[in-house]
């Protein structure tokens, strides 16, 4: 496989802490527009991969190359968000003092330099973006409450928000619908489906209805490494995805 | 135009203090130098130099309050960005003084030809310019927090490990001060002065014109944090305060945001140090003892940490306080002081600004229970400190 | 009100130099007290104005300002440290009022509106030195003191004098150490080294303060005795001493215009007197309390002499007023603002009182410009009328920084 | 000089008639004496120093003891007669005895009489005199000083007295002592080279530091002596270089001991707790004051018990501090968590508070704490002199460390400090009465920065500002090391303070400590969380 | 066992329960559904102690528990397993599951073999700071954890979030375990409808700070109940 036509590209990545082997020569590829599904039983280094994607943990060996060429491991956090790579974390963590709008103001995509922030104003289309946005997550009539005072479920979608704010091009989404209801479960795949006509998608869940109705390939980790990869019903039938991680 | 520009930037509270601040700086002049002694409205000459004591630190307690209200950036060490904007005026005053030293000698300040200094030090080159010590008073204060801050903010140092460290930069800058061979006039400083810009340091109307000075500079200082602080640079400083990691995984710089308002913070300490020393009459490395920039803190959080009005407050109370308790109580004033600060602590804990909040807070409570409708919970309003403090130890 | 004269109290009573300075705000409630039941001044009472500018050197600064202008106090008491009395002399200047200043210090200095009462270094540093190269047969030096103007300048003037008598650069050892120095180790270990190349060594400490303490215990500890190292030291009095065991310490020695074994009938009055007043008979009496009395009682002469309180008044005829002093004799004010003392050297008891061992024949008068000192050693200070300058320079003949 | 010739004059009389000495105590008539004393009482010190000499030349057996008083400033003058008697003081009264005679005289007032003045170089000269009179005598300890002080004075008439000393002497270390005063005498002498050569390897075998005095005047001497001396100065020196290198790391050790007491407090009440507390330095204050009371009341009662005084301020401070500290935890602290900055407000008003405290009830001045015999003076180890308070508050240090390690690590109350400390909330959740552990974690830190103070109280002055002298460095330490790891507070103690002694003989005490500043602030940019940094998930975060 | 009568409980001026009642038998799991944001991670932390109450009462065991602090509650036997696990995350797995003998009896300061047995990772992870642990591992521990305490009412909010599905079923099975064989109570706050339906002996469901509906199991699946729980 090449590394240049792909968006993301991950080829024998492993990292350790203090000796225990999270991510084991990890493999992975995600064209331009796909979306896809990761699961995998609790410690299977979902996470810790997207914390390798988003330059908060760097590899102990291995290469992450996004859009082709850009070489992630030699990037920090914030020139990663730049490249185009939005996260939601599985703990929800928003911005407490910041009211729910601000958080979102604070998440739209434009100029990031400390000079053009200073002397930033507000446009209506920036305006109307996040309006739109408040809509969509539902919190439309708490926008101007401070984030702290939001419940866990929405600050969850407060996240998702803000994720959508961003306009990456790529989104890794972390456990989107830990804690929502069904029928909001339902509703966030659809945004998700939505949202992958245009960008693409990494999403982490351990809901498998939710997984199905994502509709997408899917990838299991285990133990750091990729142990299964194929449809949603293949994967499901894998004997050691049902052994480590479904369950009878 | 202007002033509608002006309004976009600076909230209603602000505005109410520049223009305060404005008219300070016209009538309490005009009447030290115009009413007769004998008029219950003259401001002594005394209450002149005094309150302009309290405007200098009041612009230091706004420029503290810049990085750690507004960013969570704790300095334990902003005095001596204070110190050393006080030291670059001070030279300018010595350089001022001339042959009119107790030795006479046209070039060497006094302390360099009884220690036996046989010629200018390179760096007190340029100070007898006006001009060229007003940039000093900016750029050394500047210069070094940005080197500093270059440093610490790239490497991510935060929360007590900035602290400690900005205080340790203070404690060292005291050190080398207090040593004679540093050629800044050892423990006794800089002092004796006699004039400025040609005018009487000593004359009514120079000490005046430097209070007025003062309050304009303050004046400015306060739109230049208001500014910030309502623009998006503002916010996003809030978020680096809240969740500082958070910020990066959205794209943004958070060292460079820091070292930005860091610097800033800096030069206005500067300034706030320059306008200090003329009015005071000395700078001495005691300026720069840690004990110094944890008071700056304390005005900060007494006055109400992370408002732009709090930190005057705070420093203009606690420094009346200091000045009236040392006179009235000299043997145990320690004690009232130091019971200001719990009672401030346990019963205002957002400052003494936090208390109009509080009560304005109360009465939508009241009325909210009253009617048993949920109100938006704004800052003002909920219970909540609207400012969660940075983590400062794990 | 008009019927009392109001005198300002200017020490620090917290802070770092609380431990020196309140002892000398006592003395001066002390002396009021003692002048008020005398009757007072011009038939005043005299009224003591407190203030604690809390070892903090602007403050030093307002509360004068504050004691001028608002307390209208006619004259101020008060500094220990150099840089107090550097802050505050503008003030005085300005305003045109009167301070007494009582603490030795390095010279290099002369005001108009100051009365410096304590040593300057020719009243302590140099007859110290002479003692211990005559008496000890002393060659090899080490200066040690802490890191600021008054060891430093003082050291400077040591050195030049001992280099004028003769000793070599490699015999003298010089360190500084920051204030409050609290781990010595090195430093003795250093000085027992430099001190054991054969020659007799002393060490001369202008170490300040707080740091004294553990200087001495460290000394102590490490076994350095008087008769093998003497120490001579002009910041140390019984008011520092108080505060260790002397045992391990007896012989070493300081330098004072006073001691509060000064065998003399006005000292054992003093302590007397003074123990009645503070209602404790363990408190010492140290040569910065002689010094305040002296100047006090200065300032009460010129005051009656010149019948007014008012600071252009006493100024003038304050120059020549001559008061006993606590060593039996008398103390004059000199035309430079300076006074004469008689200069002792004690050694150390081990019931933390001193032993004096050496006393000046006579009076020595305070040179506030060092000769020892390139820059200074032209200049004298005399203001008097019609001279009036504090920084006269005999070789160019001019009045130096007096611009009006 | 004069002196010295005098002196061996009597020596050499007293050698040759050492026999006699010994067997029939020498007695001068008191017609002999009693001028000779009086003579002590001269105007100066020159005369008194003659008057020595008089007396000791007459050999009585009587002289040493009267010396000895001389030097301790038991002698006085009566101011009325002039007569010098022997005094003990008792109330206001001198208890008087003849010293010629010993006969008991009548009290004298304090007020009649005067001290008979000493100085150094008379209490020197004492020693000497006394020294040629005891090389024989029976007393070890005696015969010891006797050594030293002809160690001192390196006078080449003693030769022949220490010769027939050593033949006699039995205990070998005060042989060897005798022998290296010969030695020094020989150098000190005109002898031929061969013999000052042997003397020269004599005394480069004993103390390098001594030895490097006796032998630096003859570096300059021409002939095999100089070459000899020269090349004995070079090995010591070399010796000395890493005798000094030595010397470095066992300062610092104990400059770090101390900075380990003065901040292992904080370590608990503000690396576990993460309370701001300004007011540390005022927990270890009370402590050393509370060592002044004790020793105040021990000196007032039972003053045999002196040397227990500190057994008995540890646990009194760590009551009075840790009692402190509760009160402080319970009235104020408890308001503040989750505001930790908020009690860097506080905690500093409590410290102004206590300061002044302390200053009107003690008063602004120094008071006294007094050494145990055992905190007391110093041991060589090798070149190195090492003092017994460092030694104690190095291994008192330690201790406190790993007691606390303990007590954080494998207690079930240190687990739930640590858990509350954590998450309160969730704390109190799992059961643990957290209002408790609280105030219990706030008095322990409390309580140890007290037993701090009565350590620090041993090297240090106790005033209302002790505490202020030790906050920064205190900080500094905790932070430097790793806020929350008692490990790196441990580490980072112990490497300031061999930083600090090693960077202080090339840059000066003041430079040292600045660099040591600045290696702080550069160190934290490489490790931004302390040299013992929390790592994880948890922290990142 | 536990019954809340008329709670009501404010944040500031936001009113988050509006005299909420609902009762808690012996030995039976009672479910809480609602959507984001109606209250119930609020009434879970009034039954805890963590947040007073602004009318209303609670009893246990019943004695009312007023203002009884968190310790005494735990200590009476109700343990908590919060939303957001609330882990100790600076100590290790060992001493986070320790910390639950502060409540336990003196004879019970062990960690009970079930706890393992159900979350077979904490036994080789003992070692392993609390805040390494992934998000599943972590509110395993907060189970297990809150199990050592042995209590007699076990208050769980949203177990299940970010947990693998096979350790899902397998606290199914232990919580009706613990009903079963140690006769616990337990109240779970849920938004696994399934899970929910599976395990419950009665239902509540939550919307606005008010209990809108009170049934059992099987009501879940009536059209009147499901609308509050849809969006
Ligand atoms: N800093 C760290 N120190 C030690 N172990 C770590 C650290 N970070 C992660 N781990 C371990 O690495 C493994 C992978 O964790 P990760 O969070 O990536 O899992 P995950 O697949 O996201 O699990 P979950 O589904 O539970 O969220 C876990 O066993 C975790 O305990
Ligand atoms: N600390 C707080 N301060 C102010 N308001 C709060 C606070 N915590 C929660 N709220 C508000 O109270 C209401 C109830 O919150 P709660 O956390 O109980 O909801 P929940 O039912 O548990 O939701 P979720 O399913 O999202 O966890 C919400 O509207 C929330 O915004
Ligand atoms: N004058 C002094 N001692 O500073
Ligand atoms: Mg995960
Ligand atoms: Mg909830």
């Amino acid at each position: 496989m090449n590394a240049h036509d792909t968006l993301l590209y991950l080829d024998g990545v492993s990292v350790s802490f203090d000796g225990f082997r999270a991510i084991n020569n990890l493999s992975l590829v995600l064209q331009a527009g796909e979306m896809r599904a990761i699961i995998g039983p609790n410690g299977a280094g979902k996470t810790t991969m997207m914390d390798i994607i988003t330059g908060k943990t760097r590899p102990d060996a291995g290469d992450v190359y996004f859009n082709g060429e850009v070489d992630l491991t030699k990037h920090d956090e914030a020139e990663i968000a730049l490249l185009g790579i939005g996260r939601k974390f599985q703990k929800p963590t928003v911005f407490e003092s910041h009211t729910v709008e601000d958080n979102l103001v604070l998440a739209l995509s434009g100029p990031r330099s400390a000079f053009s922030t200073l002397f930033h104003r507000q446009s209506r289309d920036e305006i109307d973006r996040i309006h739109e946005i408040l809509y969509t997550i539902r919190l439309y009539d708490k926008r101007v409450w401070l984030a702290a005072n939001l419940s866990h479920g929405q600050k969850q979608w407060l996240e998702i928000g803000m994720l959508l704010a961003q306009d990456p091009k790529l989104l890794l989404v972390d456990e989107p619908v830990a804690g929502m209801t069904d029928a909001e479960t339902a509703e966030t795949a659809k945004l998700l489906r939505d949202i992958a006509k245009t960008r693409s998608v990494l999403v982490v869940e351990h809901d498998m209805h939710f997984v199905r109705e994502l509709g997408v390939k899917v990838t299991c980790l285990h133990e750091g490494s990729v142990l299964a990869e194929g449809s949603l019903d293949f994967v499901s039938n894998d004997q050691r995805v049902i052994e480590v991680y479904l369950g009878r | 135009m202007m002033t509608q520009w002006f309004f976009l930037h600076v909230d209603r509270r602000g505005s109410i203090v520049i223009a305060l601040l404005v008219a300070i700086a016209v009538l309490v002049p005009l009447s030290n130098l115009l009413l007769p002694v004998t008029s219950p409205l003259h401001v002594p000459t005394y209450l002149v130099s005094l309150i302009g004591k309290y405007l200098t630190y009041a612009m230091l307690a706004v420029a503290l309050d810049l990085v750690w209200g507004f960013c969570g950036i704790l300095s334990l060490g902003h005095g001596a960005f204070f110190a050393l904007g006080g030291y670059a005026m001070g030279m300018y005053l010595m350089r001022q003084i001339g042959p009119r030293g107790v030795y006479a000698d046209p070039v060497l300040p006094d302390f360099m030809v009884f220690l036996n200094w046989k010629e200018l030090p390179w760096f007190w080159y340029g100070f007898d310019s006006f001009w060229f010590a007003a940039l000093m008073v900016v750029l050394v204060p500047g210069v070094l927090a940005f080197g500093f801050g270059w440093l610490a903010f790239r490497s991510r140092v935060t929360g007590v490990y900035l602290s400690i460290i900005t205080q340790a930069l203070t404690y060292a800058l005291l050190l080398a001060f207090f040593r004679n061979d540093m050629g800044f006039g050892g423990n006794n400083g800089l002092t004796d002065f006699k004039d400025i810009l040609g005018f009487n340091i000593q004359a009514g109307s120079t000490r005046s014109v430097l209070f007025a000075a003062t309050a304009l500079f303050l004046a400015l200082a306060v739109f230049v944090t208001s500014f910030i602080v309502r623009s998006k640079l503002g916010k996003v400083l809030v978020g680096v305060r809240d969740a500082e990691s958070r910020m990066r995984f959205l794209g943004y710089r958070v060292d460079r945001y820091k070292l930005l308002v860091w610097t800033i913070s800096a030069m206005m300490a500067g300034i706030a140090g320059a306008l200090y020393v003329p009015q005071v009459g000395i700078i001495n490395p005691s300026e720069f003892e840690p004990a110094n920039s944890i008071e700056a803190v304390i005005w900060v959080a007494v006055g109400g940490r992370g408002t732009i009005i709090g930190p005057i407050i705070g420093a203009v109370l606690v420094n009346f306080g200091k000045t009236y308790f040392t006179a009235a109580f000299p043997e145990i004033w320690l004690f009232a002081l130091g019971a200001l600060f719990i009672v401030v602590t346990l019963f205002l804990p957002k400052g003494i600004l936090g208390l109009y909040g509080m009560w304005k807070g109360k009465r939508a409570d009241r009325a909210a229970r009253k009617k048993d409708v949920a109100p938006p919970p704004v800052a003002a309003v909920s219970g909540r400190s609207p400012i969660p403090e940075p983590q400062a130890a794990e | 009100a008009d019927d009392t004269i109001k005198v300002g109290i200017l020490h620090s009573l917290s802070g770092t130099m609380a431990i020196s300075e309140t002892t000398l705000k006592d003395t001066m409630l002390f002396l009021i007290d003692e002048q008020n039941k005398k009757g007072g001044v011009l038939g005043k009472k005299l009224e003591a104005v407190v203030v604690d500018p809390a070892s903090d050197w602007p403050l030093f600064a307002e509360k004068a300002r504050q004691l001028i202008e608002q307390d209208k106090v006619a004259a101020v008491f008060g500094c220990w440290t150099s840089s107090s009395r550097k802050s505050v002399l503008p003030v005085f200047e300005e305003l045109n009022s009167l301070l007494f200043y009582p603490v030795q210090y390095e010279g290099e200095e002369s005001s108009r509106n100051v009365f410096y009462t304590g040593a300057a270094p020719n009243q302590q540093a140099i007859p110290a030195v002479d003692y211990l190269a005559k008496e000890e047969g002393v060659e090899r030096w080490v200066l040690a003191g802490t890191d600021y103007v008054y060891p430093q300048t003082t050291n400077k003037i040591l050195k030049a004098y001992l280099n004028a008598k003769g000793v070599k650069d490699e015999d003298i050892m010089i360190n500084y150490t920051p204030f409050g120095h609290s781990d010595w180790q090195t430093i003795v270990s250093d000085i027992k080294k430099f001190g054991s190349a054969g020659k007799k060594t002393a060490v001369v400490s202008t170490i300040n303060g707080d740091a004294n303490v553990p200087f001495y215990k460290e000394l102590a500890n490490q076994g350095i005795k008087a008769e093998d190292i003497p120490v001579v030291a002009f910041s140390v009095g019984e008011e520092e001493l108080a505060g260790l065991d002397t045992k391990p310490l007896v012989g070493h020695l300081a330098a004072w215009n006073y001691f509060q074994s000064v065998d003399a009938d006005v000292n054992a009055d003093f302590i007397k007197e003074w123990h009645a007043y503070i209602k404790n008979d363990k408190r010492v009496t140290n040569d910065p309390m002689e010094a305040t009395y002296i100047g006090f009682n200065m300032w009460v002469k010129a005051v009656e002499a010149a019948g007014t309180t008012d600071s252009g008044a006493v100024i003038d005829s304050i120059v020549g007023v001559s008061v006993p002093n606590l060593s039996g004799g008398s103390s004059t004010m000199m035309p430079n603002h300076h006074i004469t003392k008689p200069v002792l050297i004690g050694e150390v008891q081990d019931d933390g009182q001193f032993d004096i061992v050496y006393q000046t024949p006579g009076l020595v008068v305070g040179d506030e410009w060092s000769d020892y000192l390139p820059g200074s050693k032209d200049l004298i200070s005399d203001w008097r009328k019609p001279m009036a300058c504090g920084n006269f320079n005999i070789a160019s003949g001019k009045c130096g920084g007096v611009t009006n | 000089m004069q002196f010295i010739r005098l002196l061996s004059a009597l020596v050499l009389m007293l050698g040759i008639f050492h026999h006699t000495v010994e067997a029939h105590a020498q007695t001068v008539d008191e017609a002999t004496l009693r001028p000779l004393v009086q003579a002590l009482a001269g105007d100066n010190f020159d005369d008194t120093t003659k008057a020595i000499s008089d007396l000791v030349r007459t050999g009585d057996t009587r002289v040493s003891a009267l010396l000895n008083a001389l030097g301790a400033g038991d002698l006085y003058v009566s101011k009325a007669d002039k007569s010098v008697f022997l005094g003990k003081r008792e109330g206001t009264d001198y208890v008087a005895t003849d010293p010629v005679t010993g006969a008991k005289l009548a009290p004298v007032p304090r007020s009649a009489a005067e001290k008979i003045k000493v100085n150094n170089r008379l209490r020197r000269e004492i020693a000497a005199a006394i020294g040629g009179l005891t090389l024989m005598s029976e007393n070890a300890g005696e015969r010891r000083s006797a050594a030293e002080a002809i160690l001192k004075t390196r006078d080449p008439e003693s030769i022949p007295l220490l010769d027939q000393a050593i033949a006699a002497e039995k205990d070998p270390g005060i042989k060897a002592l005798m022998s290296q005063a010969k030695a020094a005498a020989i150098l000190n002498s005109d002898v031929p080279d061969a013999e000052k050569i042997a003397a020269i390897t004599e005394v480069s075998a004993g103390n390098g530091r001594d030895a490097l005095g006796l032998l630096t005047p003859l570096e300059g001497a021409e002939g095999p002596v100089g070459e000899a001396a020269r090349s004995a100065i070079s090995s010591i020196n070399s010796e000395l270089a890493v005798w000094n290198a030595v010397q470095n790391i066992v300062y610092g050790l104990s400059l770090g001991s101390v900075l380990l007491l003065a901040a292992i407090g904080l370590a608990i009440t503000f690396g576990v707790m993460g309370v701001i507390n300004m007011a540390h330095g005022e927990m270890v204050m009370i402590g050393a004051y509370t060592t002044f009371v004790v020793q105040q009341v021990i000196r007032a009662t039972a003053p045999g018990i002196f040397d227990y005084s500190l057994l008995i301020a540890l646990p009194a401070a760590f009551l009075v501090s840790g009692g402190v500290g509760v009160l402080i935890e319970r009235s104020v602290i408890r308001f503040l968590y989750g505001r930790p900055l908020e009690t860097l407000l506080a905690t500093w008003g409590i410290s102004l508070v206590l300061q002044q405290a302390i200053r009107s009830w003690f008063g602004a001045s120094n008071v006294q704490v007094g050494n145990p015999s055992w905190m007391a003076g110093s041991f060589e180890l090798g070149l190195l002199t090492l003092t017994w308070s460092r030694l104690w508050i190095i291994v008192f240090a330690l201790s406190v460390f790993a007691i606390l390690q303990l007590v954080l690590k494998k207690t079930m109350l240190g687990l739930r400090m640590r858990a509350v400390t954590q998450n309160r909330r969730m704390a109190s959740s799992m059961g643990i009465r957290t209002p408790w552990v609280d105030a219990l974690t706030f008095g322990l830190g409390s309580g140890i920065a007290g037993i701090a103070g009565v350590a620090l109280s041993q090297i240090d002055n106790v005033s209302p500002n002790l505490g202020q002298g030790y906050i920064i460095d205190s900080f500094m330490v905790v932070v430097f090391g790793g806020v929350g790891n008692l490990w790196g507070t441990l580490v980072g103690a112990m490497s300031l303070g061999i930083a600090n002694k090693f960077l202080e003989p090339f840059a000066g005490a003041v430079l040292g400590k600045i660099l040591v500043l600045v290696l702080i602030i550069l160190f934290i940019q490489k490790r931004p969380r302390g040299l013992f940094a929390l790592k994880g998930r948890a922290i990142e975060a | 066992m536990l019954t809340v009568e008329n709670a009501s409980l404010h944040y500031g001026a936001a009113q988050a329960l509006r005299g909420v009642s609902l009762e808690v038998k012996p030995k039976s799991i009672t479910c809480v559904l609602g959507r984001n944001g109606v209250g119930k991670t609020s009434m879970l932390r009034a039954i805890v102690g963590q947040h007073p109450l602004s009318s209303g009462s609670i009893s246990f065991d019943g004695s009312p528990l007023g203002k009884k602090p968190p310790y005494d509650r735990a200590r009476a036997g109700i343990a908590f397993v919060p939303q957001g696990r609330e882990i100790f995350p600076l100590l290790t797995v060992r001493e986070n599951l320790a910390t639950g003998f502060a409540a336990a009896k003196r004879g019970d300061r062990n960690v009970p073999p079930e706890v393992f047995e159900l979350f077979p990772v904490l036994k080789t992870m003992l070692g392993r700071r609390g805040g390494d642990l992934s998000g599943g591992q972590q509110q395993q521990l907060a189970i297990g954890r809150a199990l050592v305490t042995r209590p007699k009412l076990l208050v769980l909010d949203e177990p299940t979030e970010g947990i693998q599905p096979s350790i899902i079923k397998d606290i199914g099975r232990a919580i009706q375990f613990l009903r079963d064989q140690a006769g616990l109570a337990i109240m779970l706050v849920e938004q696994y409808l399934d899970f929910c339906r599976e395990l419950a002996d009665h239902v509540y469901i939550m919307d606005r700070g008010e209990i809108v509906h009170s049934g059992d199991a099987a009501s879940l699946d009536r059209p009147d109940v499901r609308k509050f729980l849809t969006v």
